[in-house]
């Protein structure tokens, strides 16, 4: 169940994360960024529900498509645009680009440009926590894409044996750049298929629709606090936009992206809550503006910040001691 | 002759040997329709059909070493990594599989085995998406290395790397891919492995340069000749085999030499070109040999932080000026 | 079913298997063996089985315990012998050793030091068949141990979304080394409950039963040169000896051994044959007779074959084209 | 002081400094009950029970990367790795992640993690179980590289190494785990990283030895001593940081060097060491930096063809003669 007070957060995120992207791509276009920008429009249900249970000291591991994330689990607009636009006051000092997003005071232990990187440290996290007998739960992010990696099913035998506190969401988002799940993955239902080799609880759920991920998310966390292992959560989505700013999206059908903006998880659960009586559909409206206006700010603040001193490459191959 | 770009010349390659022989295969991801994210397998789909041009799932270990082991049971698959990073991910198959089947097994077995893809920065790709990582295998026995520097050449090196019968990994450079040039239309144009190009003459002192940084040296080159500094410019064009001949025979001529390159500068291929010079020419060496490489730092993914990291063409220029000034 | 001369075919493999391998323990503890050896004594009956569906163009990847398959996939024992020795003779010219086996004129593709190295090999080998147009199928064989790394996962799904003539053998007797699959392993049973992964049929056998094996095996192969795709099959088993010749063994008891040792798949296999009437007893015995001497012979070729010659140690790193 | 073998000193280090501090944690196969397969862990189960002495399924990329992961998180895992050509199954975890972490993030993160296992020749265990993969993490910047040569060492680098909170790559020998030899027993007994080890003093040549080899350097000085060849022999302990200096420093002074080690030749660290030398000494060097490494083939099982492939005790006097006489 999600409290008024979450479910307003989770909307509140969800319009950050659309707008922060929309931006992005805007920029890109404008040549205002370089790299690989990886959009997660349409994705947001995601991020923003999972990461509304968890506090700072839980920790993710996320992907290339990572901004979403990142900004769910509390990262500032300002400094996560600056790191896009390789500013010196990025979260990376202009370092890691778009892909490499960390905060570790924020729990966040980092984007990840190796597909199934981040699934094994999410696991350390988890066991990090259960040597300090702390109830810190780990969730690791990554794709359908990255469910047929090595690293996936090391990380989850490992999970599952030590049992540990951390939850596996993959989202299903249909492809991997231009390789459609059906032709990369052995089974049509990550979640509940693949769960069954590793002797946890899996689920394979619409991942637009705000309720269901929290219900599930709410059993998954439930189980890691209790000390009782992982779980693996499929979150089946769709993204709007191509893999990356520039894909000619060879490999799908306007309608098929039609269909799926039908489903916009944002729309979704704003007539939820306005039916519900949760919010009005003014309130809505400000917030959207409200999120808007952030990341104009932190666009602002990004454009204005100054590019990392070059001289100034070297500084933390290591840390003194 | 014909003008076309670096991964054009990659893509009519292969489609060539495709042709000729129906035990050359490709796989990787993302290969089929949409051609590869760079284009070197654009319309293969259309002309082979799925089953000799595979889009693989992402799990490079796997389609790595299913490669090894269609060679091994008598094809010839070419092997596409999307960035040569990911060799860390198929580490295992490609050093303790690939390379080690023929002599380990008593050397009855053949791998004819491509693994190609491309490597190395110009598109803000960060720390893991922009790394050279050559010399892993230069120091790991038993694949050749191949580094083509332009359109020609990778043609005429693809063609040997696919002919040849034992595994080849074949590196790219993703700044190249767009860049141009004339490319025979001899569809026999193989250049051999383990010959070095010399691409200028020069007595004064000598450039190695490879992949992106060949051209490079031949801009320092054309600089300098302004300046009556008189350069010669090799490409070894494949590190294994490696010409060290060509390469100790023109430091003997020149007595001073820059090797560079954008792999790390620490244990680089520098490092070997630099000591096998040493070596060879040690009596005719008027200075050490300098050697030019990246920074000993996670490549970065802002520009200015990237182009400090690797060696830029002034940098080559005070470099020759340094062995030829001490 | 297994036909008359095929089953003593099967029997006739048991026994080299076991007499090479008693053979292999003698010399070790003699001194006339280096490096590790590891013995498959109590297991004879999967390879033995398995490639008795098998012919020499059908390709068999192996792993570091691979005598057994080698010699079931057709090795001479002469030469697989001398290579234990690192004589000139075996089949890798004495630079493989006991973990380095191959032999690609009958089919094996090599046995393999690496934990789960082998499998995307046999991969490649029914890729190859596919390819070919031929009906030619591969056999992975690799331990309980190794159904936990990467490419156990990788191999398993793009085998199926290639629908690729494989049987994944997974021989599961209880350790990887010291470690009781209980903790290496998150499922009881890797056979059936990971095959749900991948979308292929999987079965968790009595590996000491050649009858068992033998049923599940042609239905495996069936499948898949009728294009349907790959199986994972489990033998359950055991064995009896360390992990390598010299293990402490302080993780397991001598009863738990003992308990094994009365499921021998020899014995019973023989009890079979006999109740049966397929070979007296009589026969029998000869047939371990006639095992015993093979291995003798192979022995003294071994012992009385050359040292490779160190000049030319430098052979064979690339062929000439 | 304690007479110790190489391998009871490793268990020793790690053992005072799990008692010392409780975020210290040791993962890897076999390390529970069965101590290890070379003995380095034994009794620590008893000891420290099994959360912090924890049994791995076979999945190194996994635990390397749960080790990342809990030394992100605040603890300090020493993750052993049983042979360590099992960084080629890991390499992306170890590469990618651990040595790139702290750099690419910003320069927030500690990963305070040490990889330790051992490599190497000497118990006929074949090409996928005998490489020394030092090279690769020397090459890639981010984790620091050690190579005790002696149970002293091996107790002051790894409690060094235990102590850094960067990541260490900490290679022991197989062939090392049975020697003997006095090990300090002050509980803080440690050994800075970068600071090379010379062994002997001499004035002729200098010999730079690792691992294995700086023993070996050592008996070929004492043969060497009796034909009159006064010999410098330095091991240089941790190959990152390099103590560049002192190995300068000592070619300055002898204007002779060979360096030898089990690594290949090819691209390996005498390449690099080599060129240092050749650049901080060049004017003082009277012959070029001779380097002996394993020949560019994988290692066979047989005795004779591995000892045909390393350095004997033998090459190296002959490179000795060959730097001084030439
Ligand atoms: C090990 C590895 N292989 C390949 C890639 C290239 N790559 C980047 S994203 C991507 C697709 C990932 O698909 P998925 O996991 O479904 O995530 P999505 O992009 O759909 O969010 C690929 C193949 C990579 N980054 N890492
Ligand atoms: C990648 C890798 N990790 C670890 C090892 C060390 N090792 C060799 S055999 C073995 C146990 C294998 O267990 P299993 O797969 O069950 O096979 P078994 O030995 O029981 O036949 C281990 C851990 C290895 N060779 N390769
Ligand atoms: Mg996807
Ligand atoms: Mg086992």
């Amino acid at each position: 169940m999600i409290e008024k007070e979450r479910m307003i957060h989770i909307f509140k995120t969800m319009n950050k994360i659309r707008k922060f992207e929309e931006k992005a791509l805007q920029l890109f276009e404008q040549n205002k960024l370089r790299g690989s920008v990886h959009l997660c429009i349409g994705q947001e249900a995601i991020p923003a529900t999972v990461c509304s249970l968890l506090r700072d000291v839980d920790y993710i591991t996320s992907t290339h498509r990572g901004h979403g994330d990142c900004i769910a689990k509390g990262a500032e607009l300002g400094r996560a645009m600056a790191e896009l636009m390789g500013k010196a006051t990025g979260y990376c000092k202009g370092r890691g680009g778009s892909m490499h997003i960390a905060d570790f005071t924020k729990g966040n232990l980092g984007a990840n440009a190796i597909v199934g990187g981040g699934l094994p440290i999410a696991v350390g996290g988890a066991l990090a926590a259960k040597l300090k007998g702390t109830d810190q739960v780990a969730v690791a992010f990554f794709g359908d894409g990255a469910s047929n990696i090595g690293t996936f099913h090391e990380s989850l035998n490992l999970a599952s044996v030590w049992k540990l506190p951390v939850i596996f969401v993959c989202v299903n988002n249909l492809y991997g750049i231009s390789c459609h799940v059906s032709e990369s993955t052995s089974v049509v239902d990550i979640g509940t298929s693949r769960a069954q080799g590793y002797n946890m609880p899996g689920y394979s759920i619409d991942g637009n629709d705000v309720i269901t991920i929290n219900d599930v998310m709410e059993k998954a966390i439930a189980r890691a606090k209790a000390g009782e292992g992982p779980s693996l959560v499929e979150c089946k989505t769709y993204r709007w936009f191509g893999h990356w700013t520039g894909d000619p999206q060879v490999y799908r059908t306007r309608q098929e992206v039609e269909d799926w903006k039908q489903k916009c998880p944002i729309k979704r659960f704003k007539e939820y809550l306005i039916t519900n009586n949760i919010l009005t559909n003014a309130e809505c409206v400000e917030i959207e503006e409200d999120a808007f206006n952030q990341v104009e700010a932190a666009t602002k603040f990004a454009l204005e910040s100054p590019e990392p001193d070059t001289s100034k490459v070297m500084e933390d191959v290591f840390c003194e001691n | 002759m014909s003008i076309k770009t670096y991964a054009q010349a990659i893509r009519d390659v292969i489609a060539e040997e495709m042709r000729k022989n129906d035990k050359v295969f490709i796989m990787g991801e993302d290969i089929a329709k949409q051609g590869g994210i760079f284009g070197c397998t654009r319309g293969l789909l259309d002309e082979f059909g799925s089953e000799r041009v595979r889009n693989t799932p992402i799990s490079e270990a796997g389609f790595v070493g299913a490669g090894i082991g269609a060679a091994c049971a008598g094809m010839r698959p070419i092997v596409e990594l999307m960035y040569m990073d990911f060799t860390y991910v198929s580490m295992d198959q490609l050093l303790n599989q690939a390379a080690k089947i023929r002599y380990m097994f008593g050397g009855k077995a053949t791998v004819p085995m491509v693994i190609r893809g491309q490597q190395g920065i110009g598109r803000g790709n960060g720390g893991q998406h922009s790394q050279c990582v050559e010399q892993f295998f230069m120091h790991i026995p038993g694949m050749k290395v191949a580094m083509p520097s332009s359109p020609s050449d990778a043609a005429g090196l693809l063609r040997t790397a696919i002919r040849d019968n034992n595994p080849v990994m074949f590196f790219e450079h993703k700044a190249l891919y767009a860049t141009k040039g004339e490319v025979p239309d001899d569809p026999e144009f193989a250049i051999p492995f383990g010959k070095a190009n010399v691409l200028k003459e020069g007595k004064d002192v000598t450039i190695i340069g490879t992949h992106l940084y060949a051209s490079k040296a031949m801009n320092v080159a054309k600089t300098l000749e302004a300046e009556g500094i008189d350069v010669e410019v090799i490409d070894p064009r494949t590190l294994v085999p490696m010409d060290t001949e060509t390469m100790i025979n023109s430091v003997k001529k020149t007595g001073r030499a820059v090797v560079v390159h954008e792999a790390h500068r620490t244990g680089g291929p520098g490092a070997e070109i630099a000591s096998i010079i040493t070596e060879g020419a040690f009596k005719y060496l008027d200075a050490p040999v300098i050697r030019l490489g990246a920074k000993q730092c996670t490549l970065p993914f802002n520009l200015g932080l990237e182009n400090a990291v690797v060696p830029q063409e002034d940098d080559i220029i005070r470099a020759v000026k340094a062995v030829l000034y001490q």
